[in-house]
């Protein structure tokens, strides 16, 4: 196989951890609150338990096919042509998951620390270097991540600690005011963000002992869960559900929102360079996962040299499919929900009623 | 894995060229400091009837700040700040429109401070509040405050102590966040609460006072001659709040209304508490005008919807310290007198509280102790059908105070020594 | 197309790792001619190797009763002119032997059994062997009639005293650095291992310079892999000089292109010691004090000596403010100028209005300053070290004034700035290691420029890609990042803060030899406690 | 825009691409070739009026994504 690195228990589930991270600083949120109001997070709570379940049958799939991903046991299960298709999709829907995360971080980017730099400017770079990084192969990714997940997961929790003066637990009463529907509608709204740790398959064969890819996923979903949820639960309660619901980036209103006895104040921007970095590293390991699976499909012997064209693809994509941001936003509210939906549960589901069906196994 | 030392370089000198190419191009948020205009509170007045928005803001000045420290430049002096006005429909506009007067660039980053004039606030803060959201430069942890009064008066003048005058505004806000009669309202809580249910918030509000004078011509009273006075300026004071309704000043609080409106929304604490303690048994003669200040506390609202309606049941409980008995012979080592005190402070904090309550009620008519929010928590589903008529609901909801204190300490003495006035 | 032509350099064949050593490999034998049993002979061959060599002495005499001729061949000034002089000078005329069967004294294996009084003797056969061993400093002994020669040796002692090492100074711990020769420097190894497990294996490299080489490890504790890898590599180098141990350094290092530092090095026989005692490699050359150790990891570039000898917590604190130094040296005046020309909105009111106020009426915008006082204070410091010591300290005293004060009062500059690029310049001292403080240096402009262009996020960037480039770094195997990334909670004992000797129990698993027990140091929590007074 | 892009397609192209043939690896050229190609082709294909691939997976997605959410 081309990538020889191996990647330990710690660093698979810091890995996982950063994926989800970026979510949290985007958009994501904010459309969660529209969606489910106050009871947004606790359909960041049933998402995360839904993802769970979803992680079951992941990790099974990668100790049915042994060191093999999902690129691969595509393949083994539905043959040369047809299992070559259903494979496409997954580094595909990485491409696609890159392209939408470096855009909003951008934009991000983008409106708070450099208003008049030229958005292209910032997008460029912002691949530049997640492609960089992603060519270095998933040992340096692993690192990295295991650097900078920590470090998230402290500044958010001290995050949560700072604004806390200001939370108003009322604020988030009552729920279920408007019936279980946005509840219910919200869930597969944030399934569809945790669910990009699919790329946990891609991990497993790489994982020096993958029988604990689920315990893995498990504590890196429940810390992202988390994350999310008291980025969201932060933001209803101090902003208010109504004014919550139309931010940019609820987590970035958050940080603006320190002001501990008036010394630790506007420090968002520390906040916010920890996010960024830790949405470019995930993009660094879309832009891997894509190169790998798309290196498998073909029977590459290397994939490195894919990275940097995947990287331009990404970027042609996100500069010429969105005219504004607001064009952004609506593809991350309508579209991605459903193409992630039927790429992270139905595709996998998929393989695993093919693999019972036909009694596929992988070799040991 | 194993790369070709070649291709590495190779690789590295096209990622070194990339990196420069877009870096030589680059600076386009680059600002010196000194080329700032830094706004440090901006105060929005408008003409009643008139869409224009006029804008004050009040930018500090570097040059001013006691004189530079450099030698041999051009040394100090000057104002610590400077006061600039505009005119435009919008508050974007109007800072545009600053520009053509500012060689520095207007940056709003460091605003803290937001005053709206009273006919401003009477007309409406709709379009205000979308863009004090929206730009990136303000903060929800700003101030707003009304006046009552035009902003442009109110950034004028100087404070006492401090040489931006919104940087002592600033600091009086802040330390009503912990201790003080005045609930502050930064932009994120005023937008939260118009959001609510009840579409009630509240902004203190800042006035300017002639304390020198009033000082001045009491004293002259007393002494039956007319007095020396240096004449000091008018100060600002904050002391009152205004309560705004679906996006409009609709009212104001009075000082102990305001007061009160802290304890039961927020909480009691920092507060104090005054009443006349009579004795109980008609053998002591002692009167005192008792002081207590309140050291912990917490207020709860709690509905309640019957067949009679709905009754808010109102629950405080006070943790004070004694701070004044006004005349001896108040005895606070004898539990008894403690619990009359407590007992009697508790009776004027229900009367006080109730004044509040129907100010709101019959005055004001604007439910701004946040009954609908507590009916909104506790009984979502009847909410529902009594939302749309809450108005007219409001002024007639029955409640119920119940108030414990209770007295933690009695300062650093125990009981007076001082003589007792009658007895002289 | 040229940057593509070094592609094509053909890779020096892969040594097999049992492949002996450099030294044996050399193809001097091949065209060495053998010494004929003619001193005549001899002595015009090798009077035509050492043509114009004026400090070569042939000293001819007579040995024994029948007077055969011999020659002593040796460099004047390198060899010991006492044990010359004493010990083999006068064996040699003291020989009254005759060869009782008259065949004349023909024998030099009798002349080193018998009859000299000089430990380190060797016989030699070839005019190459002669050679090298004259110009290493030993004596050669030619004798009529035989074509063996004898090696005396008899190095002169010369080079420094052992004495205080000038870098890695510290207030507690031994006083004694290794000097430029190399036999004093491993016996002061030695002298602080002493277990015949501490291997010494010599190696000559530079054709010319013919420089000794050792590498020194503790077998069984030392990491095999490693240890063959840097045989391996140093078996490879072929260079015709090794003045220093850099040479080596930059010859066997993983990423040559890299900014950062792979492989460390020390003066103090200490360091060396212990970074041998936990596994590492020690490279010695002679001719410098500068010790080699390997493998390499970022962390040990942070360490001082001292913080081993120092009480755990004071070591673990000044640990970490060194960490918090580093991020200054590296950050600060990027930090600055993005932060007061990009993100004025980050400063606090007060700080804003006084950076302000301190730079109303500079000329420069702040970029070109603090880079200027950036490079001025480069200049510095380099004219600082280079110069003789007293002039290096009338230059630091006149350069302060220009960049402090004057500076400022000429309204070059504003005060801050001043500020920002002191503590930098402080900060940068307070990297213990000076080789790893120079790529911080470099780094340092590099942060500048990326904050001049996108502020924090230009900033972002470049830590992002220093740590991408940090972390996919090696060093003889080892990850340079280690113990941080990879994470390894067992070896964070001895990293950012260093716990107590007694809670040191293993060696460290990346350095030390991960296969059999020796990862042991001593029992876990040995700690000899005063007795219980309750019990 | 354009034109920066392909410039970056041809960079890449080389950078990444000699090395690939000098190592005879000419799969992973291929495959190389064609990526940058779609990089290539999008861009044009922005450039004539054509729309990118997500705006038609937008236009065929946002329809049910509408009637799920809100």
């Amino acid at each position: 196989m081309a990538e020889k690195g191996i990647i330990n228990t710690k660093q698979f589930v810091w890995m996982l951890f950063i994926i989800i991270t970026p979510f949290a600083a985007m958009q994501i949120p904010g459309m969660l609150i529209m969606q489910a109001g106050r009871d947004a997070w606790l359909s960041v709570l049933s998402a995360w338990f839904l993802d769970v379940m979803l992680a079951i049958v992941y990790a099974y799939m990668g100790l049915r096919f042994p060191g093999e991903n999902f690129v691969q046991y595509s393949i083994t299960i539905l043959g040369k042509y047809l299992g070559r298709v259903v494979g496409i999709l997954f580094p595909l829907f990485f491409l696609l998951v890159c392209t939408l995360v470096l855009r909003s971080l951008s934009q991000v980017v983008d409106t708070v620390f450099l208003p008049l730099t030229p958005f292209n400017v910032i997008l460029v770079t912002a691949f530049l270097v997640s492609a960089l990084i992603g060519r270095k192969g998933i040992e340096v990714i692993a690192r990295m991540t295991e650097i900078l997940g920590p470090l998230y997961l402290l500044s958010i929790v001290t995050l949560s600690f700072l604004v806390l003066p200001s939370f108003h637990i009322a604020r988030l009463k009552p729920q279920f005011d408007q019936g279980v529907a946005p509840f219910l509608v919200g869930t597969p709204l944030m399934l569809t963000s945790f669910g990009v740790c699919i790329i946990m398959a891609m991990y497993i064969p790489l994982c020096n002992r993958p029988e604990n890819g689920f315990l893995g996923k498990l504590s890196a979903v429940s810390m992202g869960a988390l994350v999310v949820c008291l980025v969201t639960a932060l933001s209803v309660g101090i902003f208010g559900m109504e004014d919550a619901q139309y931010m940019t980036s609820p987590g970035l209103e958050l940080a603006k929102m320190i002001n501990f006895s008036n010394y630790i104040e506007r420090v968002e921007m520390v906040w916010l360079l920890i996010l960024v970095g830790s949405g470019i590293l995930a993009s660094s390991s879309m832009l891997w996962a894509f190169g790998q699976g798309l290196a498998q499909i073909v029977g590459l012997k290397s994939y490195q040299s894919l990275i940097y064209p995947g990287a331009l693809i990404s970027l042609v994509l996100s500069l010429i499919s969105f005219p504004s941001g607001l064009q952004h936003t609506n593809f991350f509210h309508y579209t991605f929900p459903i193409m992630a939906a039927f790429v992270e549960t139905g595709l996998e589901l998929f393989l695993l009623m093919a693999a019972l069906i036909l009694h596929k196994r992988g070799t040991t | 894995m194993k790369m070709d030392k070649g291709c590495l370089t190779m690789r590295k000198l096209a990622f070194i060229v990339v990196c420069i190419s877009l870096l030589l191009t680059g600076c386009w948020d680059y600002q010196e400091v000194d080329r700032l205009a830094p706004v440090m509170a901006i105060g929005i007045d408008s003409i009643p009837g008139s869409k224009i928005i006029l804008l004050t803001v009040q930018i500090a000045s570097p040059e001013g700040k006691g004189g530079s420290k450099r030698t041999g430049q051009q040394g100090g002096g000057g104002e610590a700040y400077t006061v600039m006005n505009s005119e435009g429909k919008s508050l974007s506009e109007a800072i545009h429109n600053l520009s053509t007067q500012s060689t520095r660039r207007i940056s709003l980053s460091h605003c803290k401070i937001i005053v709206l004039g009273e006919n401003f606030a009477e007309a409406g803060i709709g379009q205000i509040l979308d863009e004090l959201k929206r730009d990136r430069n303000f903060r929800r942890t700003d101030w707003l405050l009304t006046t009552d009064k035009t902003a442009k008066e109110i950034l004028e003048k100087d404070i006492e102590l401090e040489q931006v005058p919104a940087r002592g505004l600033d600091l009086i806000l802040q330390n009503f966040t912990t201790l003080g009669r005045v609930l502050p309202m930064n932009l994120s809580d005023f937008s939260a609460r118009l959001n609510e249910e009840s579409k009630v918030s509240f902004s203190p509000l800042v006035q300017l006072e002639d304390i020198d004078k009033q000082v001045t011509s009491q004293l002259e009273k007393a002494a039956g001659r007319s007095l020396e006075s240096a004449g000091r300026p008018k100060t600002l004071t904050i002391s009152k709040t205004a309560v705004y309704k679906n996006l409009r000043m609709v009212g104001v609080l009075n000082e102990d209304d305001t007061r009160l409106h802290r304890w039961l929304i927020d909480s009691p604490k920092g507060s104090s508490i005054k009443f006349t303690y009579t004795p109980q048994s008609p053998t002591e003669e002692v009167q005192g005008e008792v002081m207590l200040n309140i050291i912990d506390g917490k207020t709860s609202i709690t509905p309640q919807i019957s067949e009679n309606g709905i009754t808010m049941n109102i629950a405080v409980t006070v943790k004070a310290s004694l701070s004044e008995t006004g005349v001896t012979g108040v005895d606070v080592l004898d539990p008894k007198v403690v619990a009359q005190l407590e007992l009697q402070a508790a009776e004027a904090v229900k009367l006080q509280l109730e004044h509040t309550i129907n100010t709101a009620q019959k005055e004001i008519k604007v439910d701004y102790v946040d009954f609908a929010e507590s009916l909104h928590n506790y009984y979502p589903v009847e909410w529902k059908q009594i939302k749309d008529n809450w108005d007219d609901t409001f002024p007639t909801v029955e409640y119920r105070i119940s108030c414990d204190v209770e007295i933690r300490n009695t300062g650093i003495i125990t009981d007076s020594t001082q003589q007792n006035e009658s007895e002289e | 197309m040229l940057p593509f032509r070094s592609r094509k350099r053909k890779k020096p064949p892969e040594p097999e790792l049992n492949q002996p050593l450099a030294t044996e490999a050399t193809p001097e034998n091949q065209e060495n001619p053998s010494l004929s049993s003619s001193l005549a002979e001899n002595l015009t061959t090798l009077q035509s190797v050492f043509a114009n060599c004026t400090d070569l002495v042939y000293r001819e005499l007579k040995i024994g009763q029948e007077q055969v001729p011999a020659l002593l061949l040796y460099m004047d000034g390198i060899t010991d002119e006492k044990t010359v002089n004493q010990d083999i000078l006068k064996s040699l005329v003291n020989i009254r032997y005759s060869n009782p069967e008259g065949s004349g004294f023909n024998n030099i294996g009798m002349i080193k059994s018998v009859f000299m009084e000089i430990g380190n003797i060797t016989e030699i056969s070839t005019i190459g062997e002669v050679v090298e061993g004259v110009l290493t400093g030993n004596v050669a002994l030619l004798l009529e009639g035989d074509a063996r020669v004898l090696k005396i040796g008899t190095k002169a002692p010369i080079g420094r005293i052992v004495s205080e090492p000038i870098t890695d100074g510290v207030v507690r711990g031994p006083r004694e650095g290794f000097t430029e020769s190399l036999r004093t420097n491993t016996t002061l190894l030695r002298r602080k291992i002493k277990d015949p497990n501490l291997k010494l294996e010599k190696v000559v490299l530079g054709r010319t310079t013919k420089t000794e080489v050792n590498i020194a490890y503790l077998e069984g504790i030392a990491n095999p892999k490693v240890v063959a890898e840097v045989k391996k590599r140093i078996a490879l180098i072929d260079v015709d000089s090794v003045l220093e141990s850099a040479y080596i350094e930059e010859m066997i290092e993983d990423k040559p292109f890299s900014i950062f530092p792979q492989i460390d090095h020390s003066e103090r026989p200490d360091k060396i010691a212990a970074g041998i005692l936990q596994g590492q490699v020690a490279i010695f050359t002679d001719g410098t004090p500068f010790v080699l150790i390997v493998p390499t990891m970022m962390l040990h570039f942070m360490q001082s000596s001292e913080d081993y000898y120092d009480r755990s917590i004071y070591a673990s604190w000044i640990r970490v403010v060194r960490f918090l130094f580093l991020n200054f040296a590296l950050l600060l005046p990027a930090l600055y100028i993005a932060v007061t020309t990009f993100h004025q909105g980050l400063l606090p009111t007060a700080l804003l209005i006084n950076i302000a106020a301190a730079r109303v009426g500079a000329p420069f915008p702040t970029i070109i300053e603090v880079l200027t006082m950036e490079v001025t204070f480069e200049a510095l410091r380099e004219a600082g070290i280079r110069l003789p010591k007293p002039v290096g300290q009338a230059v630091s005293i006149v350069g302060g004034l220009v960049i402090g004060e004057a500076a400022v009062q000429a309204g070059m500059v504003s005060p801050i700035t001043v500020i920002v690029v002191a503590l930098t310049g402080i900060s940068s001292f307070c990297i213990p290691s000076y080789s790893f403080a120079l790529a911080i240096r470099i780094l340092r402009f590099g942060m500048i420029i990326l904050a001049s262009t996108f502020g924090l996020y230009g900033m972002l960037l470049g830590l992002l890609v220093m740590q991408a480039h940090l972390v996919s770094l090696r060093s003889f195997g080892v990850p340079y990042f280690a113990p941080l990334a990879p994470f390894n909670l067992k070896d964070m004992k001895d990293s950012v803060m260093r716990l107590p000797w007694w809670a040191m129990g293993e060696r460290p698993r990346l350095t030390a030899n991960n296969t059999n027990n020796n990862r042991q140091r001593q029992k876990f929590f040995l700690k000899p406690a005063p007795p219980d007074e309750n019990g | 825009m354009t034109a920066l892009i392909m410039l970056a397609a041809l960079a890449i192209g080389l950078v990444e691409g000699i090395p690939l043939g000098k190592q005879g690896q000419w799969k992973e050229l291929a495959v190389m070739s064609i990526l940058l190609g779609i990089a290539f082709l999008l861009v044009m294909g922005y450039y004539l009026g054509l729309p990118s691939p997500l705006v038609l997976m937008e236009r065929l997605l946002e329809p049910v994504g509408k009637a799920i959410f809100k």
